[in-house]
């Protein structure tokens, strides 16, 4: 139990995936932009990462390792999780419209988000177990969600009352206060 | 040969596994949409300037699509991207002439009084709500810029005068100006237009007089020498009609302030071009 | 159509510089940049990988089902990862090592993708291919800046060799995540003060 | 054409006289009890860190004025109070070059890329700690610093704790020492005298420069939860009186958690920003790798000013019951 | 959606799938050889020329690999001994258990003087504990000297479980992964002693 | 005593000697120009042409409806034009009378006997608050929602201005008149007189004519308390929220000013303004002053040059709008008038907010200033009314404590203003 919780706490803040492992920034600095989109992208995050890390993580035990055929995890797990997207989407279309189109849009996105590969790469990388990959996922990607969330907080104080130079504007604020962010989690620094 | 063998195989079933519940979902769970919207909103200029009533350019290429607007509904875009819509969706264009818009008012502090000295937000809608503004003259332009931020083409800066100046070849037409101006300074007429009277004032002559040097008086001189009937005064100001208006010049001579000028829009436009 | 081509290639590293003006593929462009050599092998490989994919994408683009397009796509791009992924370890081991998960990452860069969606699947095998040797030399053109800003101030060296003063302390700072972040996004101010003069010069 | 006399502008037409430089003034002497502390500890060395601290900042915060194209505005003396408040954070033997790089990133990184005073995230003067302390972690940050004693060289207080354990800490450092400051405690410039903070803190809230509603809150959550371990275990843990009085917890609490521009506004945010802040600077304390935690914890927290912001006071009429009074 | 769309779909998709494994496993077949070599290289010569001292020929390539026992799935497990030579005898024997750390699995290099039956030294080839924590298992070298020197059949257990090995204070999990890696090492190499043919 | 606490605000530290100045008349004026819309009733129909003769008190243009308050003449006299666009304090073209004073000042008689609730709109009363209305309108407000409590505000607006603490202590009579007037029209069971806790001398006085029919509320000075949501809070408790439509007349109380108390129980037209006359240095003095006089001419009386690059307020130095010239005419919009010299002007900041809280602090809605202001700077106006912009009473505490001196109020209008159009538009 306290290992789990240990793990919750490494996952989502000390090791966190955007600050310091450096996966996901695109949206990050893409979708911030409001808290509604920060939200939806994080919502869609947490759900395709913990479904993709946990299915990714069961197809590595049950047919590359018994094949040997571990090599091709890059090609499998990207299959799995282009297609588990895709399936996700059109299901949501068409089950939830309100849903689809809150975060409908995000979905595409989250394809190439190294966030969702990276966690289920680094679920074998860390010779998780089931247990711990379905945490693990899931604590990422809220960790995931919580940056964004942080900086769509920051970004809308900044719009509303900041005064950004019109050159640094968007992008570049954006990644210079995502570097300030991480530049405080260095304080958890030999937590985990 | 074999692990050549296992790597086809099981990956070739992972990827029919994917295939197929891909296409099993997608045909259970099919919902149409229209891509054509996906390629007008492509095709329009995208500054979301609301210039066409919509509330952006998806939302107009979903009208256009579905026939609720015509294919030139975007103010902003070209001739030539109205008719690649219109061509790509199979319907026809009826020709407008392009419009541009014209700052009507040509006092500048040297030619109009101000009442006070204004202290406040670079605004001129903001500041048209402090004590109706400081031009003494309830009609002319404040001179702070708002039409100059409110354009979404970069086609209006300011004058070295203090007064906005519009680059025709920029201008779009799309009329954000003229409806964020709180005075509604800049009009939208046609570039063929030949003549014009710079002025927006509707007072009285003597008030005018009083007040700024350049306004129109009102006077009505320019209507009774337009050989074409091409001039209206109304309420103290007087209006050109393009579609009447030779550009012959008559009412240049006679303005008494010299608000009533000859425009050449189309002859810059050619020139740019060129 | 050989102006194409060229121009295809060229928009790769100014125009259309993908990490730096579409604010895509960040990721790697932050994690592998502490180390100019590093960052050399990472585009290096993102070279391969797109024109790779990107000739392949444009082979089949005529036989793939709209349903199936990103799937497809992926699996060419992985398998293009995957063989950068063995030969990177059989013959640059330590390079491997260094890149780490960021090899097997290359299939996420959105640029790749990106490319196949946006170009690939639209247009005939030499654009393409010029398409993505730009693009991925775009790529690495951006590397190898934010890289070569971080090693000579973070650990005054350029490629590994000494290129500041003995007593240089080097700032540390720099070589760290947020230092990357930082660096990455001061170049792209830069970059829009050059673009806003070119634009007025050319205006 | 004939000039306009008179100004017309909106209301209000009178104004409180408040500015940034009078706050920043206030600020400033509100140091100088804790600089003259470590005057008497360090000597003369406490006076060329702040020297070089105040001189750099200035320096940069007017060549950045300059780049970023702003009106040159050294004279609000706001990068002389960071100055200050930077040098504050720094241990007397720093190197020089050490705080000019040191500005220059509190500056750029916390001023001027935002767009200038009142518009960054996160505190400058901690951006530049941090980045110093992991660039270069044997010169600044809690390293042992030769008093003007000279007889020995000795670990600051909370450093002793991470290396050696609570056990021998009353010994070692008198409670009564670390309160007044004594040539027996090292540290930063400005972790010194806590009776010099505590003066120039109660002197910025009794002047309404800060509210006391941050430092109360934040010396609260960091006792509480020293507490907590202390009872479990006191062999192991220190006490909350040693955490509050060691290291820069009251620094943290009194000048770097009430920086206008990166705490909260509202009273429940504010209070909520310092608990968690001091639960905070605990945990770093207990479980990272680094000794202080109050730095840190306030650049972290202050990430999340936005969402405590969100805590805004009931307006005007909102308790209103409609149907009940409308009848009434 | 027609149903020869559906079907075109799935086969488009199986065969871009199958022809891209087909591809990679020839790759995969082709650069087999090489990366394992490499692997040794990189990974275990370090550890290699940390704990092998006296010897005069190349124990990469005087190396060799034994079925050590069976996996969950019945499969081989195999182990590589590397041989360190001088003047033709087999001087030292060094091969590779693991443990589990603080931060995942602990890799060891363990050589052994098949002579004499003593653990000469050893050394930590992968690990990934807390930096100034957990990794002093591999930054002091105060720790791993411990082990060295010491007969085979010595308890290589941590003090706390009866063994000799003093852990690193506040790295307990870390210590106990080396430990037990060379705990293992050690049965192992009783284990298949014989086979070695030494 | 159940009167509530007022959160934020001003402590103004400013004497009150204005308290302690009674009322002067001034000369009449050779001239007046009264504009025909003095309050938020809509314009007033002239009534008079030019060449006309009129006598003080005579309806000069008249309320465009029932609830509205009309106006009278000043002076006796000739008419000697009708403007057709005035341009007024606010900026507005209106109509406007020009009247050439005979110097008789002979009355107009008013036919005698009208009961003063019907006779408001008739004589023109109206009551100040935030703006100017005729109080016609809110005494018809307080009959159709059955109005029980009476709130006499004998509190003044804003620092520096004396006239309502003045008038309580002069014409203490007239108010009480008035009090019985509107108790008899409306079926009013309490009432509460709010006054300045210093104004000894009038609480005084207060006390002694009303003895015990009238609860006095004696209140300690705290800008901007005698705002009328704001004393009913102090008053009843109950925080009206206005911005949702509800009135304070739907908790069952009218809160009006002693001036209009004054001019019912008067009942006779209103005809003159009771300002107070103040500058940077202080308060000048109280005056009773023809309604069409000229600023200047009144300046003139308290030896008063404005300075140029100064500023002339119509009112109070926190809201008063500042006005353009000299020959802006005194209407029933005035509280007073306050002259600014050049050095005294307060410039509006380039500066960015730099959240250092102090205006949450100040606002006694328990607004956040600093975020809606910058919202609207923004041009978010959405965010602006998540903020409860609405809720503003544009007091001008923010922007007055503000360290950077943004010019937050100002943004509030223009906000508030660009959301209106957007509505009506929609
Ligand atoms: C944040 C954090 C990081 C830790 N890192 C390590 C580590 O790297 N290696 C290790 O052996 N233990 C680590 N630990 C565990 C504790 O140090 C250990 O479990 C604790 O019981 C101390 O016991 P010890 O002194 O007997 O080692 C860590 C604990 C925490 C809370
Ligand atoms: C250092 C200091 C500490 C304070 N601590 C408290 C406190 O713990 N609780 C409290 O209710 N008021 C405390 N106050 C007083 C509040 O600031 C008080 O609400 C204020 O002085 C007067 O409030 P008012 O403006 O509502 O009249 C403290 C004041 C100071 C200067
Ligand atoms: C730890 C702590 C928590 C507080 N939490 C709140 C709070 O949640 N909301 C609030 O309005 N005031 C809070 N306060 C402030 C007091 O309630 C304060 O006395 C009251 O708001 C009046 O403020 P004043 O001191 O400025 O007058 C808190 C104070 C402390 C010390
Ligand atoms: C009590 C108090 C604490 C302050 N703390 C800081 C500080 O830690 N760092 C700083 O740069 N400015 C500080 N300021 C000044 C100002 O808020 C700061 O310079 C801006 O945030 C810009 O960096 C402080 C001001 C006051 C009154
Ligand atoms: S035209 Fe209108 S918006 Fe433009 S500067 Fe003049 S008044 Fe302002
Ligand atoms: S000048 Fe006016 S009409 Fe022309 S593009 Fe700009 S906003 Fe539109
Ligand atoms: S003007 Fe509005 S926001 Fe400002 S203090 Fe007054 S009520 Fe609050
Ligand atoms: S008082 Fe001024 S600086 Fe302070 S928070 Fe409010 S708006 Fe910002
Ligand atoms: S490169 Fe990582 S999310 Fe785009």
């Amino acid at each position: 139990m306290q290992d789990y919780l240990l793990m919750i706490v490494a996952a989502m803040f000390i090791n966190n995936i955007v600050l310091i492992r450096f996966m996901g920034n695109c949206p990050v600095v893409g979708v911030t932009s409001s808290y509604e989109s920060a939200v939806g992208m994080g919502a869609a995050v947490i759900f395709v990462a913990t479904m993709a890390g946990t299915t990714c993580w069961i197809i590595q035990k049950t047919i590359l390792e018994v094949l040997g055929i571990e090599y091709l995890q890059t090609l499998v797990f990207i299959l799995v999780i282009a297609a588990l997207v895709q399936f996700v989407e059109i299901l949501m279309q068409k089950v939830a419209p309100p849903l689809y189109r809150a975060l409908g849009i995000f979905l595409p996105l989250i394809t190439t988000n190294c966030m969702v590969f990276g966690v289920s790469v680094l679920n074998i990388k860390e010779e998780h177990s089931f247990m711990q990959t379905l945490i693990f996922s899931l604590a990422s990607a809220v960790g995931f969600a919580l940056v964004l969330l942080f900086m769509a907080g920051l970004r809308e104080r900044m719009d509303a009352t900041g005064r950004v130079p019109s050159l640094l504007r968007g992008v570049p604020i954006t990644l210079i206060t995502a570097g300030m962010m991480g530049l405080s989690f260095a304080g958890l620094l030999g937590m985990a | 040969m074999e692990p050549v063998l296992t790597a086809i195989l099981t990956v070739g079933a992972i990827g029919m596994l994917a295939g197929l519940i891909l296409g099993v979902t997608a045909k259970i769970f099919y919902v149409h949409v229209d891509p054509r919207i996906g390629h007008v909103a492509d095709i329009l200029p995208g500054a979301n300037c609301g210039g066409c009533g919509y509330a952006g350019c998806t939302d107009l290429a979903a009208a256009i699509v579905q026939g609720n607007a015509p294919a030139n509904a975007c103010k902003a875009a070209s001739d030539e991207l109205a008719q690649k819509i219109a061509s790509m969706l199979g319907i026809s264009v009826d020709q407008q002439e392009r419009q541009v818009a014209q700052i009507f008012c040509h006092g500048d502090a040297a030619h109009a009084q101000r009442k006070f000295v204004y202290l406040g937000i670079q605004d001129c809608r903001a500041a048209q709500l402090v004590s109706g503004g400081d031009k003494a003259c309830t009609y002319g332009c404040l001179g702070l810029g708002t039409c100059v931020q409110g354009c979404f083409f970069g086609a209006l800066h300011m004058g070295p005068n203090g007064l906005p100046v519009v680059d025709t070849e920029l201008c779009t037409g799309c009329g954000s100006c003229t409806k964020i101006c709180p005075r509604h300074i800049p009009k939208l007429i046609p570039v063929s237009q030949k003549a014009a009277a710079f002025c927006s004032s509707h007072d009285a002559g003597k008030v005018v007089k009083e007040i700024c040097e350049v306004g129109c008086i009102g006077c009505g001189l320019c209507k009774k020498v337009c050989p074409e009937n091409a001039v209206e005064i109304d309420k103290f100001l007087s209006v050109v009609d393009p579609a009447k208006c030779t550009g012959c010049g008559k009412c240049f001579e006679k303005c008494p302030t010299g608000i009533i000028q000859s425009v050449v829009l189309t002859r810059d436009l050619k020139k740019k071009a060129a | 159509m050989a102006a194409r081509i060229v121009n295809e290639f060229t928009k790769g590293f100014w125009k259309e510089i993908a990490p730096l003006r579409f604010a895509l593929g960040i990721c790697p462009s932050l994690a592998v940049s502490t180390k100019v050599e590093s960052a050399l092998g990472m585009g290096f490989a993102v070279v391969f990988v797109l024109c790779m994919s990107n000739v392949l994408i444009s082979a089949v683009r005529n036989l793939v089902p709209d349903k199936v397009r990103i799937a497809v796509f992926i699996s060419i791009i992985a398998t293009g990862v995957v063989i950068v992924e063995l030969v990177m370890q059989a013959y640059f081991y330590p390079l491997f090592l260094v890149l780490g998960i960021w090899i097997p990452l290359i299939v996420v860069n959105c640029i790749v993708l990106g490319r196949a969606e946006a170009f690939a699947r639209k247009n005939t095998i030499p654009l393409s291919l010029s398409d993505g040797m730009g693009m991925g030399l775009g790529f690495t053109l951006s590397l190898v800046v934010i890289s070569s800003i971080r090693e000579i101030l973070g650990s005054g060296t350029w490629l590994g060799m000494l290129v500041m003063p003995e007593a240089y302390p080097g700032f540390g700072f720099l070589l760290r995540p947020p230092g990357a972040f930082v660096i990455f996004g001061l170049i792209l101010g830069i970059m829009n003060v050059i673009s806003a003069r070119i634009e007025k010069k050319t205006a | 054409m004939k000039q306009p006399e008179f100004v017309v502008s909106a209301w209000p037409h009178i104004h409180s006289g408040n500015s940034v430089r009078n706050m920043m003034l206030h600020l400033i002497i509100a140091l100088l009890p804790a600089v003259a502390a470590a005057f008497f500890v360090f000597g003369v060395d406490t006076l060329r860190v702040v020297t070089i601290a105040i001189i750099s900042a200035v320096f940069w915060d007017a060549v950045l004025q300059k780049i970023f194209k702003r009106s040159l505005s050294i004279g609000d003396l706001n990068a002389a109070a960071s100055g200050l408040m930077f040098a504050m954070l720094m241990p007397a033997t720093v190197p020089w070059w050490v705080l000019v790089v040191g500005t220059l990133v509190m500056l750029l990184l916390g001023k001027h890329v935002y767009g200038g005073l009142g518009c960054n995230p996160f505190n400058g003067v901690l951006i530049a700690y941090v980045a110093l302390l992991l660039s270069y972690p044997g010169l600044v940050g809690d390293t042992p610093v030769p008093t003007s004693d000279m007889m020995m060289t000795q670990n600051p207080p909370l450093m002793e704790l991470k290396e050696k354990g609570a056990e021998f800490l009353d010994e070692t450092f008198p409670l009564q020492d670390l309160f007044l400051g004594s040539t027996l405690i090292t540290g930063t410039i400005g972790e010194i005298s806590k009776l010099a903070l505590l003066v120039g803190g109660l002197f910025l809230i009794l002047r309404r420069k800060i509210s006391w509603i941050i430092p109360t809150g934040f010396l609260i959550g960091l006792a509480g939860v020293a507490t907590i371990f202390w009872l479990i275990d006191p062999e192991t843990y220190a006490s909350p009186l040693f955490h509050l009085l060691a290291g820069g917890s009251l620094l943290a609490a009194f000048f770097l958690a009430t920086d206008w521009t990166t705490s909260p506004v509202t009273k429940t945010g504010m209070a909520l920003f310092a608990l968690v802040c001091g639960v905070m600077t605990m945990a770093i304390r207990l479980w990272s790798q680094w000794p202080e935690g109050a730095y840190f914890a306030v650049f972290m927290v202050s990430m999340l000013t936005p969402f405590f912001d969100k805590l805004r006071p009931k307006i005007f009429g909102s308790k209103f019951n409609h149907q009940r009074q409308a009848q009434s | 959606m027609s149903l020869r769309e559906l079907i075109q779909m799935v086969l488009v998709l199986t065969i871009v799938t199958s022809v891209c494994a087909g591809g990679l496993a020839a790759v995969k077949l082709v650069t087999k050889e090489q990366i394992d070599y490499q692997q040794i290289k990189f990974i275990k010569e370090p550890a290699l020329k940390k704990i092998l001292t006296d010897y005069d020929n190349d124990p990469i390539s005087d190396r060799l690999q034994i079925v050590t026992g069976k996996d969950a799935r019945g499969r081989d497990v195999k182990t590589t001994f590397f041989l360190a030579k001088k003047g033709g005898d087999v001087t030292s024997l060094a091969f590779e258990a693991g443990g589990s750390g603080y931060g995942g699995p602990i890799g060891v290099m363990i050589a052994i003087d098949p002579k004499g039956g003593i653990v000469q030294a050893v050394a930590v080839t992968t690990q990934s504990e807390t930096p100034g924590l957990g990794s002093k298992i591999v930054d002091d070298p105060d720790f791993p000297s411990q082990f060295s020197k010491k007969p085979v059949s010595a308890n290589f257990n941590l003090a706390a479980a009866g063994g000799e090995i003093q852990a690193i204070s506040g790295a307990t999990v870390s210590s106990s992964g080396v430990s037990t890696a060379v705990s293992r090492g050690v049965e192992l190499y009783q284990n298949v002693k014989s086979q070695l043919g030494l | 005593m159940n009167s509530g606490r007022l959160r934020g605000g001003i402590q103004f530290s400013c004497p009150l000697t204005g308290l302690s100045s009674p009322f002067e008349g001034i000369p009449s004026p050779p001239k007046v120009i009264v504009p025909l819309q003095q309050d938020q009733g809509g314009v007033c129909t002239p009534r008079v042409k030019k060449h006309d003769v009129v006598l003080v008190g005579q309806l000069i243009g008249e309320s465009p409806n029932q609830n509205g308050a009309s106006i009278h003449a000043p002076l006796s006299g000739k008419v000697t034009e009708v403007i057709k666009a005035f341009q007024d304090i606010h900026g507005r073209a209106i109509p406007a009378v020009a009247i050439e004073s005979d110097g008789q000042s002979q009355r107009f008689e008013a036919q005698a006997g009208a009961e003063p609730f019907a006779a408001l709109q008739g004589a023109g009363v109206v009551d100040f608050d935030r703006m100017t209305v005729p109080l016609a309108a809110k005494l018809e407000e307080a009959r159709a929602r059955k109005v029980n409590t009476l709130i006499v505000n004998a509190l003044d607006i804003e620092p520096l201005l004396s006239s309502r603490g003045r008038l309580l202590l002069e014409e203490v009579q007239a108010i009480a008149a008035g009090i019985d007037a509107v108790r008899k029209t409306l079926d009013v069971n309490r009432v509460l007189l709010a006054a300045d806790a210093d104004a000894n001398e009038a609480i005084a006085a207060a006390t002694k004519t009303f003895g015990g029919s009238v609860q006095i509320l004696p209140l300690r000075n705290k800008y901007p308390q005698a705002v009328d949501y704001l004393i009913a809070k102090r008053a009843l408790n109950v925080e009206v929220p206005f911005a949702h439509g509800v009135r304070i007349a739907d908790i069952g109380a009218l809160v009006v000013g002693v001036e209009a108390m004054t001019a019912v129980g008067r009942n006779q037209p209103v005809v003159e303004r009771f300002i107070s006359v103040a500058n940077g240095k202080g308060h000048i003095k109280n005056l009773r002053v023809p309604i069409g006089t000229p600023i200047g001419t009144v300046l003139e009386h308290c030896r008063i040059t404005p300075e140029p690059g100064g500023k002339i307020l119509a009112g109070g130095p926190m809201t008063g709008p500042a006005v353009a010239g000299l020959d802006q005419p005194v209407t029933k919009e005035f509280l007073g008038i306050y002259v600014q010299g050049r050095r005294e002007v307060v410039k509006p900041a380039e500066a960015v907010c730099i959240k250092c809280g102090l205006c949450v602090e100040a606002c006694p809605m328990r607004l956040m200033p600093f975020l809606i202001s910058g919202f609207a700077e923004k041009g978010m106006l959405a965010e602006t009314q998540n903020y409860d912009i609405f809720t503003c009473i544009e007091c001008g505490c923010c922007a007055y404590i503000c360290p950077v001196r943004i010019p937050m109020v100002q943004f509030i209008t223009f906000a508030k203003k660009q959301i209106m159009d957007q509505r009506k538009d929609a």
